[in-house]
């Protein structure tokens, strides 16, 4: 069953660069929010994975939590910026 | 029990907290409390001083954990000398500086006394420590509190002057740590006295040579030495009054001080001198830092800027001793910490009622100083003697004792260097004596104008009494600490090395 | 079983490194850098470090990330490198 | 610069990479480091602390001193903030929106002003209305999460976290209540004679216990010396005394996140933010 | 100066001022305290005297963001809200493999076809509405893009058919679930 | 081969935390703009973060928490071995650090919010140029 | 009841594949939330499920107490994740940003 754990969660990893990807080539800020979000819900059970594999899951769940607590803040800090300036692209982009 | 050692950190934290606290309550109250709490820091230090002068090494186990498991204060001769000479420097110059603040910080001077203890209490906590990582966490204490409070100065260029000190200090304090790190990772602990009881063991450790040279280099940018100099100036030079006049003379020699506890403590000279071959280059280091500092003071037209390239002068001169390899040399170098931080404060205590009155120090804006502030002049005067190395003045010893070790390690450029330097600083504050003494009044008076002392005559226009009790009081210190200099290395220093 | 999972996710960890700090906008800047301390976050977790893992998530991917995205908010976006 | 920089970046790195040649393997357990010092943390800890979590037992107690200072540095940076962007000056241009109607009025001198009430309200330059989802939710999500953060502060001594922790957690549940409704709502709730209070108080907490346990006669951070002070099992203070302590960390760190948030967000005018 | 800033929205300052009120303050303080001791998990009495106080410091300051008014039916509501999450998951279950299909289908761009719809409701409460949203928001194929204080969402729906069922039975369920009328 | 795997292995944190902190190094040295230095210096620090957490890890080993510390019946726990667990001091050093770096990026926020308040940019050529203009 | 957490843990793959696997396949911003925002969810609904399930199987009140600490993650997310998504979505509809439809996309 560890072995199994292992192999999703090294699957789990891999399958967080494509998110990642998003994120580092996404032609808008908010592509790349996208990105975050679905990274931060991929660690999460990833956390998780993690204390299993150390068989100590009831240490790893506090941080899970914690985890998922500070990454909504975050996004919504992020996208709450929209809420109050305009322009979407870089302002480089104009000149 | 004797709880000295810790009274002595503790006072000023534990003030700086009331202090914080008193000022939602009535904005007057932090300026006594910040005081009183220095004040009780410098009686326990000069106490700790007087027992280790009786009984030897004090040590003060924090939390009460034996050294290596816990953090341990072990104030020998050296560290008790600096913090004695940190604490007295920072009582003496808050009594000072009063009007200072309320004229440079009005509506938030109570949050800067907060910053200023904290300040004080990193300096000392660097002193004090006894623990590599302990040093690291105060470092960043005292660099924090200076980042903000040179931010404080001048309207326009101090927060840019102050970003460029963060940045280059966090690169030093990092470079510190990962020194650390290194010396951990290949001994396991990080206790001075416990490290330098391994270090022996491991000979030929290309680990522990860039753990050395890692925390040197973190060390040296924090004390700005010649090529890393790049924020002092700048920094010192938009600080707030209050602050410069504390930072310009602690900071580099508290960072020179580590430099030395290191070197002694925790590396051993025997590792340094012997198996290192770096003290030839390091002496050149220094020399090129004491030419190129009096130098850059020759190029400058600010009173206050020229003080600091100075300071990277006198840089030059404490690790070019240091690392001369013989104990004359050392002598010097330690001699020359509390000989220059006695001159540096007075020349800023004087520069800094200056400012009080003048604000802009150009030397176009100096002229007729002496007849509007003689008593500051007097100190000024006194202050630029020493550090020119004139014999009674303290300045002269230390320099002296360098020279004598620089002839000795046959570093002959070195003592050339320290001769040329006094012929620097000499031309110097002639250059100043003649503007303030005898330059046309009316010329630089009409450029006062635009301050209100736009008399015609010169009348007397002095700093507060405070300050200038103080100014006395260091410039009397000048000269005793010069006359007793043979006491110090006798009772102190040399002890110490042996 | 873990060091491939430690691997894997350094990597991560460089290339947000490299792009947080070559990205040509500065709520870019601030967004992947909060990837960036997620990684850490999970590398501290992969090497068993709990508590520094947990302050590196309280820290890195809450408090830093929303203070660099208000330090943008009030100064401006515009970067030329 | 790019040059320069490149150059010197690349002779560190050699240098450090010269460095690792002579470095114990990652993760063997026989390195140096894993010997020395922290044999007896992990052998002896739980004997001498009854704490579980080692690194709370290390960082509170046999390094207490360190923490001591961390926590003054987090103060700080606080008191920076502060410092720094603290602007008292009233703003130049006023706005107001009439609510029935929502027209937004704006005001450039500065003597002029709306009594604020229920028919107009001061509202910021760039003023949108908050998000009603985003809203509610925050308002049902906050309480827990500031439970959470105090569990987190409690319980540093059996699983991870501990008073740092649990304070940036519960400041950040601040900063979501500021971001989800406005800034002037969180000022309402905590002001800012609160949050200074609290930053000072949190750290004083900590010396404070030092200080009294140097007055019980041991030495400065001794917890052990405050059991006559407590009803509690003697061999049990040590752990009691973390717990204050994490607790003096948790308050002085929530107050200066919410510190170093506010005056960022708002230039130091506390009226208008994200 | 005067600006207008679109059509009127509801007003800024929801908190009302109420003073202390007992009873949300007790369910705050309950919710709390379970909250507590499931998070802690251990029953020695310091760290439930820790819990008790945490609790009643939560619920003290902030007991007016969890309930800011309560009305009589609020056991109703809540046992209504558990009757419905069960419903909820089903249908986003359902859903999921639709959006699944959709995501590894290979002429995937010629079978979304997304839009924007609006409509609008009677909905008052706004714990009604942002159970409605967030609903819409977890059904695959729609998001909620705004949702207004006097009932109007507009959705972003990625394809025709899951565009077609709203509001549909989701916005009965909830009416039902507050108890408003529709 | 299996030497040259076995020494990647055993060595690659090492290297990449140096690769990190080079990362960091440059952006602070090369960088125009003052908050993109400013990543540059948290990355910088976080690199040696890396570094100590490296220390500290020992193969199988598990998290620094000691498990049934208490003893199930209120008898003595068990004897715990040191290299069950993982090194607690490194954790220790870092938590400070992290402390310290979140301490010294706040500040420097507020001295960037400072300077652009002052001169509306944060390009470092353009401030420098609005210096030597006055 | 090691079958039931391994179908639970392949399920919840297979949506975080899905998910990821959506956000780049799908034509712009807007379109790419959906797999964004919920398969995400429900993967971390199916993971969660199976790994709490697993822990139960050394059954006593600590090992339910943790598996109801990771529902409450669940809970947490199924508050938190529609209500970022929602955020975003509104981020982008005041910004401006254009969505992407089928008319556009053939043109």
């Amino acid at each position: 069953m560890i072995i199994f754990f292992s192999c999703v969660a090294i699957g789990l990893c891999l399958l967080m660069a494509l998110p990642l990807v998003r994120c580092l080539f996404g032609p808008t800020v908010l592509d790349r929010l996208i990105g975050v979000n679905a990274i931060g819900s991929k660690t999460v059970v990833l956390l998780l994975l993690i204390g299993f594999l150390y068989e100590r899951v009831d240490m790893f769940v506090d941080i899970a939590l914690a985890y998922a607590f500070l990454n909504f803040v975050a996004v919504i800090a992020a996208s709450r910026y929209f809420h109050k300036r305009k322009g979407l692209y870089e302002e480089s982009f104009m000149d | 029990m004797n709880n000295y050692p810790a009274i002595l950190i503790i006072a000023p934290l534990l003030g700086a907290f009331f202090a914080g606290l008193a000022a939602w309550i009535q904005e007057r109250l932090s300026y006594p409390l910040a005081l009183i709490s220095l004040a009780l820091s410098t009686f326990a230090s000069v106490n700790v001083l007087m027992e280790v002068i009786a009984n030897g090494t004090v040590h003060y186990r924090m939390a009460g954990w034996a050294p290596p498991m816990g953090i341990e204060y072990r104030i020998d001769l050296l560290n008790a000398m600096v913090l004695v000479l940190v604490s007295s420097i920072a009582f003496l110059n808050l009594l000072a500086s009063y009007q200072n603040v309320e004229q440079e910080t009005h509506d938030r001077a109570a949050s800067f006394y907060v910053a200023y203890l904290l300040f004080v209490v990193g300096l000392l906590g660097v002193v004090a420590t006894g623990d590599l990582f302990n040093l690291y966490v105060l470092i960043e204490i005292t660099s924090l509190t200076s980042y903000t409070l040179v931010a404080l100065g001048d309207r326009d260029r101090a927060p840019l002057a102050s970003l460029n000190y963060l940045f280059i200090g966090v690169i030093g304090a990092s470079f510190y740590l990962l020194g650390v790190g290194y010396i951990y990772i290949i001994t396991g602990s990080l206790n001075m006295v416990d490290v330098a009881g391994i270090l022996p063991n491991l000979p030929g450790s290309s680990t522990v040579l860039v753990g050395f040279i890692l925390c040197l280099l973190g060390v040296w940018i924090k004390m700005a030495l010649f090529p890393l100099h790049v924020w002092l100036p700048n920094g010192y030079t938009y600080a707030p009054t209050a602050f410069s006049r504390v930072v310009a003379p602690l900071m580099t020699k508290v960072m020179v001080y580590v430099m030395i506890r290191l070197m002694i403590t925790v590396f051993g000279l025997e590792y340094i001198f012997v198996t290192l071959h770096l003290s030839e280059a390091v002496v050149w280091l220094g020399t090129i830092a004491i030419v190129f500092g009096g130098i850059m003071a020759l190029a400058q037209k600010n009173l206050k800027k020229m003080l600091s390239y100075i300071i990277v002068c006198e840089i030059g001169y404490m690790v070019g001793g240091a690392w001369l390899g013989n104990e004359l040399g050392m002598t010097g170098a330690i001699l020359h910490i509390v000989n220059d931080a006695l001159m540096t404060f007075a020349l800023f205590l004087a520069l800094g009622n200056i400012v009080y009155k003048i604000k802009d120090v150009d030397y176009s804006n100096l002229s007729g100083l002496f007849g509007k502030m003689p008593w500051t002049m007097a100190g000024f005067v006194l202050a630029a003697f020493s550090i020119i190395g004139v014999p009674p003045t303290c300045g002269f010893f230390s320099k002296w004792y360098l020279i004598l070790g620089a002839f000795e390690a046959g570093a002959y450029h070195f003592a050339a260097a320290l001769l040329i330097s006094s012929l620097i600083c000499a031309v110097l504050f002639f250059k100043v004596f003649e503007i303030c003494f005898f330059a046309p009044e009316g010329n630089g008076l009409s450029h006062d104008n635009s301050h209100g002392h736009g008399d015609p005559v010169i009348v007397m226009d002095e700093a507060p009494v405070a300050s200038l009790v103080t100014l006395g009081i260091v410039s009397l210190a000048l000269i005793l600490v010069g006359v007793y200099s043979g006491t110090i290395v006798n009772t102190i220093i040399l002890p110490f090395l042996r | 079983m873990l060091w491939p999972i430690d691997l894997i996710v350094l990597t991560f960890v460089i290339v947000t490194a490299v792009a947080a700090i070559s990205v040509r906008d500065l709520l870019g800047t601030a967004i992947l850098f909060s990837v960036y301390s997620f990684m850490m976050c999970l590398l501290w977790a992969v090497m068993g470090a709990v508590d520094v893992a947990f302050t590196e998530a309280s820290v890195g991917a809450g408090v830093s990330t929303v203070f660099f995205v208000a330090a943008v908010f009030s100064t401006s976006r515009r970067t030329k490198d | 610069m790019k040059l320069l920089g490149f150059i010197i970046v690349c002779l560190t790195g050699t240098f450090l990479l010269y460095g690792t040649s002579d470095l114990p393997d990652w993760g063997d357990p026989n390195s140096p480091a894993s010997l020395h010092l922290s044999n007896h943390y992990i052998e002896k800890a739980v004997a001498e602390t009854e704490v579980p979590n080692l690194v709370t037992a290390v960082l509170a107690d046999y390094r207490g001193f360190d923490t001591m200072f961390e926590t003054a540095v987090v103060f700080t940076a606080g008191l920076a903030c502060f410092l720094l962007l603290r602007d008292f000056k009233p703003k130049e241009d006023r706005y107001y929106r009439h609510v029935p109607t929502g027209v937004v009025l704006h005001f450039k001198d500065k003597a002029r002003q709306l009594r604020v009430g229920t028919e107009f309200e001061a509202v910021d330059k760039d003023w949108v209305p908050s998000d009603m989802v985003i809203k509610t939710v925050c308002r049902i999500l906050i309480p827990f999460i500031q439970i959470y953060a105090l569990y987190v502060v409690a319980h540093g001594d059996f699983s991870p976290g501990g008073g740092f922790q649990g304070g940036v957690i519960f400041g950040s549940s601040f900063i979501l209540l500021a971001i989800s409704y406005n800034l002037k709502t969180l000022m309402k709730r905590v002001s800012e004679k609160f949050l200074g209070i609290f930053s000072a108080v949190g750290v004083l907490i900590y010396v404070g216990i030092g200080a009294i346990a140097m007055v019980m006669g041991g030495n400065f951070l001794d917890y052990s010396t405050l059991a006559p002070l407590l009803p509690v099992n003697p061999g049990h203070i040590r752990a009691l005394g973390m717990l204050g302590v994490e607790i003096g960390v948790g308050i002085a760190v929530m107050a200066v996140m919410a510190i170093i948030y506010i005056n960022i967000v708002s230039q130091g005018r506390h009226d208008e933010g994200l | 100066m005067v600006s207008a800033n679109g059509p009127a929205q509801g007003s800024e300052s929801a908190e009302k001022e109420t003073g202390f009120s007992f009873f949300p303050f007790l369910i705050t303080f309950v919710l709390m305290f379970v909250t507590w001791i499931v998070l802690s998990g251990k029953f020695d009495a310091l760290l439930l005297g820790l819990g008790v106080i945490s609790s009643l410091m939560i619920a003290y300051f902030f007991h007016d963001l969890l309930f800011p008014n309560v009305k009589p039916g609020v056991m109703r509501v809540c046992f209504k809200f558990l009757q419905f999450i069960p419903w909820l998951i089903l249908e986003i279950v359902k859903a999921n493999f639709h959006l699944l299909f959709l995501v590894f289908h290979p002429r995937m761009k010629e079978m979304i076809d997304p839009h924007i719809i609006v409509f609008k409701t009677n909905l008052k409460s706004d714990l009604a509405i942002t159970t409605l949203a967030n609903s819409i928001t977890l059904t695959p194929g729609t998001i909620t893009v705004t949702a207004s204080r006097d009932g109007v969402f507009r959705v972003h729906a990625i394809d025709r058919p899951s565009a077609e069922s709203l509001p549909g039975v989701m916005l009965e369920k909830v009416a039902n679930v507050f108890g408003e009328t529709l | 081969m299996t030497e040259i795997i076995s020494l990647v292995v055993a060595k690659y944190n090492y290297w990449l935390y140096i690769v990190l902190m080079m990362i960091g190094l440059y952006a602070m040295i090369a960088k125009n703009n003052l908050i993109k230095k400013l990543v540059g210096m948290n990355i910088f620090q976080t690199a040696i973060i890396l570094f100590y957490v490296s220390i500290g890890y020992k193969t199988g080993a598990t998290i620094p928490i000691i498990k049934n510390a208490h003893g199930s019946h209120g008898a003595e726990a068990a004897v715990i071995h040191a290299a069950e667990y993982i090194n607690p001091l490194p954790h220790v050093l870092m938590l400070t650090a992290i402390v310290v770096s979140v301490a010294t990026f706040g500040v420097a926020m507020a001295l960037c919010v400072r300077i652009y308040q002052r001169y509306q940019t944060l390009e470092e050529d353009e401030l420098r140029m609005r210096l030597s203009e006055k | 009841m090691d079958i039931l957490v391994i179908i639970c843990l392949v399920l919840g793959f297979l949506f975080f594949l899905g998910g990821a696997v959506g956000i780049l396949r799908m034509p712009d911003f807007y379109s790419s939330l959906h797999p964004a925002g919920k398969l995400d969810t429900l993967g971390i609904l199916a993971m969660v499920m199976g790994l709490a399930l697993y822990n139960l199987h050394h059954f006593s009140l600590e090992a339910v107490l943790v598996s109801i600490k990771m529902f409450l993650i669940v809970f947490f997310v199924f508050l938190s994740s529609p209500t970022a998504t929602h955020s975003i979505v509104d981020a982008g509809m005041r910004a401006g940003l254009r969505p992407w439809t089928q008319k556009k996309g053939k043109e």
